[in-house]
């Protein structure tokens, strides 16, 4: 049990009990707090791999755009949420019992695959390369037509947005 | 001597070997040492925003042609100091219907964000919290925490006021934070590097002289994200009350302020320190307690404008903000990165004063251009809201003045 | 160090969550944050295959990151969009309770 | 650049020009003359250095300037295309270059830029004029712009291009090319005012009978491809083998040899082209278009174009010919159709009182002049009477617009309805018009062959004395009439429109053009004069010989077998001398003392008059015999019989019968079987649908929820089988 496996299962422990928040907690509001903390804890994890720039990456766009996002449209629509009304369905323990089925299944299947107790050691300095990492994603040779259809996803995203988002004053029906 | 020239080095190594004496393990010591550092810093920047606190006030003070504080201690240098005691002392008011987990952590995000800043910033040679290869990204992504102390904050209080005053704060720091990225993409891309300490060591020209467009852009984005005058229209007196904090008291208040203060002057600091070098300056590589004082003057000089804009401008109308940033700063800065990026390669390997010459001349140009882009497109003046007849207190109906003589 | 079962078990529980509450929450921007959840989750088994594959290469392999690079970018047109869609739906529907919004039931 | 490059581009600036402004600049009136004038220009500079470096080059007929490319695959070869500058082309370029260059500055001032537009100016009707008030507040009459003002320089640019194309290219379909867009844009030029219908009817006209030579030029040049395979001039007119196989194979037609039927079918496009008896009724009613376009088209290019075809064909037209050995049939008919047209066309001249008709019928009398030269094998007379007749040509166009200017300026200022084209109405106009009438007074004396001085003498008395040595004297007696009358009817429209007193208002009131329409003038004038100097027989008494006979030279170089040199001959230059003078002098007399509105030829001519003013009845005639049976054939016979008749009873007759199977294959197969199978199985589908439905709650969750048990249970599955087994 070293220092990091500590700090490892700390930090997933958190983790997964904000997601538990997330999925449980009554009030909206809450849940997006609890699902700031998940994605903190997810950037730790990313950390934790070395692999620092998606874990700033991860706090810049999962924290500073979607979840605020999310709050905003929270905010907009809190009007006809009622958080006092249950906000699970009924028969919440069904699907509860096919999830955990599911992760008892694919422990099971990874449990199968050989490297599955790799330990994984600390790689050599500068394995997460930004400069490398920009480099393939703009190279002919590399990720250039996935980085571009990227772009136009992102593009087609904002349009679509604010198209779908947008106020039609529609004639009054009568 | 060693402790003259690095005095922080001296004292953590000094630090480090007595724990290590007193038997504790290297990775112990070091975590201590990371603590105290940390509180260290935390605390020293807290401290700083008292001073800063009473030179804002004195410095617009003089401005406006008053004397500022000048009661408590010498020029009224105390005065601060007794703020915050009186402001310890406050009742903590939670209003009835705050959502209670977002009322009491808005005003720790807040700061928290601030001072994490902090953490990538090389203050010297030698000094810096923690030298990450994405340290920029860093700052900005813990920006995007501020942004959600903000909002809980609005949302919290349970008031329609600091929602509305949450909105327009969101609303302006995500807006500014596109120009201000993209004008950061400069330094970036003249250094190679995300680093922090990197874009410093790049810096053998300031980049404010190799890029002033972007330098300039940068300034007053960073201005309007840390939402000061002109930008202040978040707190808005006039409009919202006091925006998202009005619900506010006691010390959370005072966090909120706190925030405010030390948010401005970190953003001189990450000014001074992507664009003027940071530490760097003469014999500041030999002496490095030399980067500490440079670095503060450095920071002093911006700071000191943005005091100046704020003691100077009137506040933007929200269209006006809006249209500043998306109209021109963003069009603007992402031409700058388009045509420095052209230009950069086209004289990369020339001597530096022919490459600072060109870069200063594109500059000029691109300056020019949107300056008569903008003095060309000036549109005509918006239509006016409301009615020019406006009920206005007539001098007849209005009390005497009772009081000529009260003073300020 | 730390094995490479430890991140890929909480990835699964990760995504299982998100899963479980994809299912049972009401909410329809609930539901997108399970979803984000689940997203998240994905990405913490891509960086674990980045590490681990860098580590039997011996040598950096960014291939992976460009992976959690697209689907980070996925992740926000879907958040740009989905969310777009439920202020329309609110706007039209005056309900985003995902109950409420059966006009496919056949 | 080398000399070929250079003749590739010399057409091209005017199409530029022409495509930039109808796509472009439509509605700049400005930039589109000057977009055309650039044009111009271009080609004009292209043309003189060619012309220069032509003239340089040594023995450039056996060696001219020649530049092919493949252009269509064909199976066997390629169908090539190319560029060439001989003798023949150097002065046909000189001198297209020139008149294209002036016309378009000319055009500037005669549609009146720099005017005011007027509202009440329709497109496609001649500018009527308004009003502008100067700097006192007086409101002036001035003329306005017209208002198609860009298409009209587009248009002429285009045309430009055919005619330059045309000159340079070295072969037919390249020519032909050239000569297609000459014949739409004569077209559209004419009808520029298309407002007026006697403007439509014209460009119909003119249209229609070109076509009628312009088809049977193409069937000639088709049996000249199909014969030699190639469209090549000098493939065809250099190779002494090629004409004499031509000459000696019989053609299909009986009796004539397939160089001979080849000869006439090019001959007759040649007389749609040139406005020949019996072709010729389209050019007078051309008159209709703008000026400038009349001087250009119908003048001093495009109608030169067909001689131009005939001299550049000669050595075709002419094989098996030698001097003194009797005429081909092309010949022939070139010589008496020729010699015919010019002198009926003269006659026609003699009674006509718009002035721009009687240029027009000058011309047809002149072009006459070319081709009987060409049918008496005066190969280079006619060049040279090509060349010379343009420049005064179009002088006298160009003169007789700008008379039309200074009257219509007096209409304006009178404010009353009266013909400006009328020369009964014109008369005095020497003094109001001084430089108009000087330019005027050298092209017609060039028009009618003023001894020495002018261009046109020396090529008239080539001809004619080409005539005379070769025997042909019915011809040349023709040709030497025809050359009476046209010096009469030059002076008589000298005597009526410039001299004596005016006899309108609108003529008291008429004044000078622009310079812009003046400088044309004057430089076509020197060209009027001093063209004829480069071609003054050697022979000739007192000046021949003072100059070398440079002309001949350079373009009976052509010529290599039958050259026949000009020969001392004194009666056809007598004749030519007196023609000209007594014509003069009898015009002078006969028309300087006009005062009413009565010509005084129409009482001692009598019968004829009646006859040469109505034009020989040629018009009314064709109406009998083409016109009112096409029109029959058309109306009744295609559409009454034809088509409502047997067509149209097919059809209902069909359409009926088809409506009525329709309806049987409905009720006894549509309705039965295919109906009743479709709904039977809609049916099915909708019941199984109804009972499928209820598995769609219309809840996403429970569907999500539902498809991940089915992976669990999959999964289960899976990992059992993989346990037991």
């Amino acid at each position: 049990m070293t220092g990091l496996q500590i700090i490892f299962l700390i930090v997933t422990g958190v983790t997964l009990f904000s997601a538990i928040m997330v999925v449980s907690v009554r009030k909206m509001i809450h849940a997006v707090l609890w699902l700031v903390q998940t994605l903190l804890g997810v950037a730790i994890l990313f950390i934790t791999l070395q692999a620092s720039f998606f874990a700033v990456v991860q706090i810049l766009v999962f924290i500073g755009a979607i979840s605020i996002l999310i709050l905003f449209s929270v905010m907009l629509a809190s009007r006809v949420i009622q958080d006092s009304s249950p906000q699970v369905v009924k028969k919440w323990w069904l699907p509860a019992l096919v999830a955990t089925l599911l992760l008892g299944l694919l422990v099971n299947f990874l449990a199968l695959w050989p490297g599955f107790e790799t330990t994984l050691v600390e790689l050599p300095e500068g394995s997460d390369n930004i400069a490398e990492l920009g480099h393939v994603l703009i190279s002919p040779e590399g990720y250039i037509i996935p980085f571009e259809l990227a772009s136009i996803l992102l593009l087609a995203a904002l349009i679509g947005a604010i198209y779908i988002a947008i106020d039609r004053k529609e004639p009054q029906s009568s | 001597m060693g402790f003259w020239r690095d005095p922080i080095t001296f004292i953590g190594a000094w630090l480090r070997d007595l724990l290590v004496n007193t038997g504790l393990s290297p990775m112990g010591a070091e975590l201590i040492g990371i603590v105290l550092g940390a509180g260290l810093l935390a605390t020293s920047a807290m401290l700083l925003v008292i001073f800063l606190i009473w030179v804002e006030r004195k410095l617009i003070g003089r401005i406006q042609d008053r004397f500022g504080p000048n009661r408590v201690g010498p020029w009224g240098i105390f005065q601060p100091v007794a703020d915050m005691l009186k402001i310890f002392t406050k009742e903590y008011i939670t209003p009835i219907g705050a959502d209670k987990l977002a009322y009491n952590i808005a005003p720790v995000l807040a700061v928290a964000s601030v001072l994490m800043v902090w953490a990538v910033i090389p203050f010297s040679f030698t000094v810096v919290g923690a030298d990450l290869s994405v340290g920029f990204l860093f700052i900005l992504a813990v920006g995007a925490l501020g942004e959600m102390g903000y909002i809980l904050a609005g949302w919290g209080s349970n008031n329609k006021y600091a929602l509305l005053g949450a909105f327009r704060t969101i609303a302006q720091l995500i807006s500014y934070e596109v120009p201000m990225i993209i004008s950061a993409l400069i330094p970036i891309m003249f250094a190679g590097t995300l680093s922090v300490t990197g874009i410093v060591l790049a810096q053998d020209i300031w980049f404010i002289i190799i890029a002033p467009a972007a330098a300039l852009v940068f300034f007053i984005a960073s201005v309007a994200r840390i939402g000061r005058a002109p930008f202040d229209l978040a707190e808005a007196e006039s409009e919202l009350v006091a925006g998202y904090n009005i619900e506010y008291s006691g010390l959370k208040f005072g966090m909120f302020f706190v925030a405010e203060f030390l948010q401005a002057f970190t953003m001189a600091l990450i000014f001074a320190t992507i664009f003027l070098g940071g530490w760097r300056g003469p014999g500041a590589e030999q002496f490095p307690i030399l980067g500490f004082l440079y670095l503060l003057i450095k920071t002093s000089a911006v700071y000191f404008i943005t005091i100046l804009f704020r003691a100077t401008l009137p506040r933007f109308r929200i269209d006006q903000m809006m249209a500043l940033n998306w109209k021109i700063l963003t069009p603007f800065s992402l031409s700058i990165v388009l045509v420095m990026a052209l230009v950069g390669r086209l004289v990369a390997s020339s001597p530096d004063v022919f490459r600072v010459a060109v870069f200063l001349a594109v500059n000029a140009v691109l300056l020019v251009a949107v300056d008569r882009l903008i003095t060309l497109n000036k549109r005509k003046p918006p239509r006016e809201v409301g009615s020019r007849n406006r009920p206005v207190a007539q001098a007849e109906v209005l009390p005497a003045q009772s009081d000529p003589g009260a003073s300020e | 160090m730390i094995p490479l079962s430890w991140y890929l078990i909480a990835s699964a529980a990760l995504f299982c969550i998100g899963l479980f509450g994809v299912m049972v929450r009401k909410n329809a921007i609930t539901i997108f944050m399970s979803i984000e959840l689940m997203l998240n989750a994905v990405n913490i088994n891509l960086i674990a295959f980045w590490h681990y594959h860098s580590q039997m290469q011996s040598g950096p392999h960014v291939t992976g990151l460009v992976f959690v690079a697209i689907v980070i970018v996925v992740a926000a047109s879907e958040v740009a969009v989905g969310l777009a869609l439920i202020i329309s739906a609110y706007r039209r529907r005056k309900t985003i309770i995902i109950d409420d919004l059966t006009l496919l039931k056949g | 650049m080398t000399t070929e490059t250079l003749i590739w581009l010399l057409p091209l600036p005017p199409v530029l020009a022409f495509f930039l402004i109808v796509l472009f600049t439509n509605r700049f009136k400005g930039l589109s003359h000057t977009l055309a004038l650039v044009g111009a220009g271009f080609s004009w500079l292209a043309s003189m250095v060619v012309c220069f470096r032509a003239i340089q080059t040594e023995g450039l007929a056996e060696n001219p300037f020649n530049q092919s490319i493949g252009w269509l695959p064909l199976g066997t070869g390629w169908l090539e295309i190319g560029v060439q500058v001989d003798p023949l082309t150097t002065v046909t370029l000189f001198f297209v270059a020139w008149t294209v260059l002036m016309i378009f500055i000319y055009s500037i001032g005669y549609h009146h830029f720099g005017r005011p537009a007027s509202k009440q100016d329709k497109p496609g009707l001649p500018p009527e004029g308004t009003f502008q008030k100067d700097k006192k507040g007086h409101r002036h009459p001035v003329p306005s712009i017209e208002p198609l003002y860009s298409r009209f320089f587009a248009l002429i640019s285009l045309f430009a291009f055919g005619m330059f194309l045309l000159v340079v290219s070295n072969n037919l379909l390249t020519l032909y090319v050239g000569w297609e867009i000459m014949g739409l844009c004569s077209y559209l030029l004419i009808g520029f005012w298309y407002g007026k219908e006697s403007a439509r009817n014209a460009a119909l006209k003119a249209f229609l009978t070109t076509r009628i030579g312009d088809v049977f030029m193409l069937l000639g040049l088709v049996a000249l491809y199909s014969t030699t395979g190639t469209l090549n001039y000098q493939a065809i007119l250099s190779s002494p083998e090629v004409l004499e196989r031509l000459a000696a194979s019989a053609s299909p037609l009986a009796g004539l040899s397939w160089a001979e039927l080849i000869g006439v079918l090019i001959l007759i496009g040649i007389i749609g082209k040139s406005a020949q008896f019996p072709l010729h009724v389209w050019l007078p009613d051309a008159m209709e278009g703008p000026t400038p376009v009349s001087a250009m088209i119908h003048a001093a290019t495009m109608v030169s174009a067909g001689v131009y075809l005939a001299v550049r064909f000669f050595p075709l037209l002419t094989v098996g010919w030698e001097v003194g050995s009797p005429l081909t049939i092309p010949m022939l008919a070139m010589g008496f159709i020729g010699a015919f047209t010019a002198l009926f066309a003269a006659t026609i001249a003699l009674t006509q009182m718009d002035i721009k008709r009687v240029l027009a019928y000058s011309t047809i009398s002149q072009l006459g002049f070319m081709i009987a030269a060409l049918g008496v094998g005066a190969y280079v007379a006619a060049a040279f009477h090509l060349v010379t007749h343009a420049f005064f040509k179009a002088l006298l166009f160009l003169g007789s617009g700008s008379v039309i200017h200074g009257m219509e300026h007096g209409v304006l200022h009178i404010k009353q309805p009266v013909d400006p084209q009328d020369m009964l109405n014109m008369g005095g106009l020497r003094k109001k018009m001084p430089l108009t009438f000087w330019t005027f007074l050298v092209g017609g004396f060039a028009l009618s062959g003023f001894p020495l001085v002018t261009a046109g003498f020396w090529s008239k008395d080539e001809i004619l004395s080409g005539a005379f040595n070769n025997g042909q004297y019915v011809i040349f007696s023709v040709l030497a009439l025809a050359a009476l009358l046209t010096a009469f009817y030059t002076m008589r429209q000298i005597t009526l429109t410039f001299l004596g007193a005016p006899r309108s208002k609108a003529a008291e009131y008429a004044h000078e053009s622009q310079p812009v329409m003046t400088l044309p003038l004057v430089v076509l004038a020197l060209f009027a004069v001093s063209a004829g100097w480069v071609g003054i027989p050697e022979y000739f008494p007192l000046v021949g010989g003072l100059l070398p006979n440079w002309f001949e030279e350079f373009v009976g170089s052509m010529l290599v077998g039958v050259h026949p040199k000009s020969q001392p001959s004194l009666l056809p230059l007598v004749t030519s001398i007196v023609v000209a003078i007594g014509g003069l002098l009898l015009g002078w007399l006969a028309y300087r003392g006009v005062k009413t509105r009565t010509d005084p030829l129409e009482k001692p001519l009598g019968v004829f008059y009646k006859l040469f003013i109505n034009k020989y009845y040629v018009d009314a005639i064709y109406v009998y015999i083409f016109y009112r049976p096409a029109a029959w054939l058309a109306e009744t016979f295609s559409y009454r019989w034809l088509d409502l008749g047997i067509i149209d009873g097919f059809l209902h007759a069909t359409g009926r019968f088809s409506v009525w199977l329709g309806g049987k294959l409905r009720t006894l197969f549509d309705i039965p079987v295919v109906n009743g199978a479709g709904d039977a199985a809609a049916h099915r589908t909708r019941d199984i649908g109804s009972f499928l439905r209820s598995l769609q709650t219309g809840h996403v969750q429970q569907y999500m929820a539902a498809a991940i048990a089915l992976l669990v249970f999959g999964g289960l599955l899976f990992y059992l089988l993989g346990y037991l087994g």
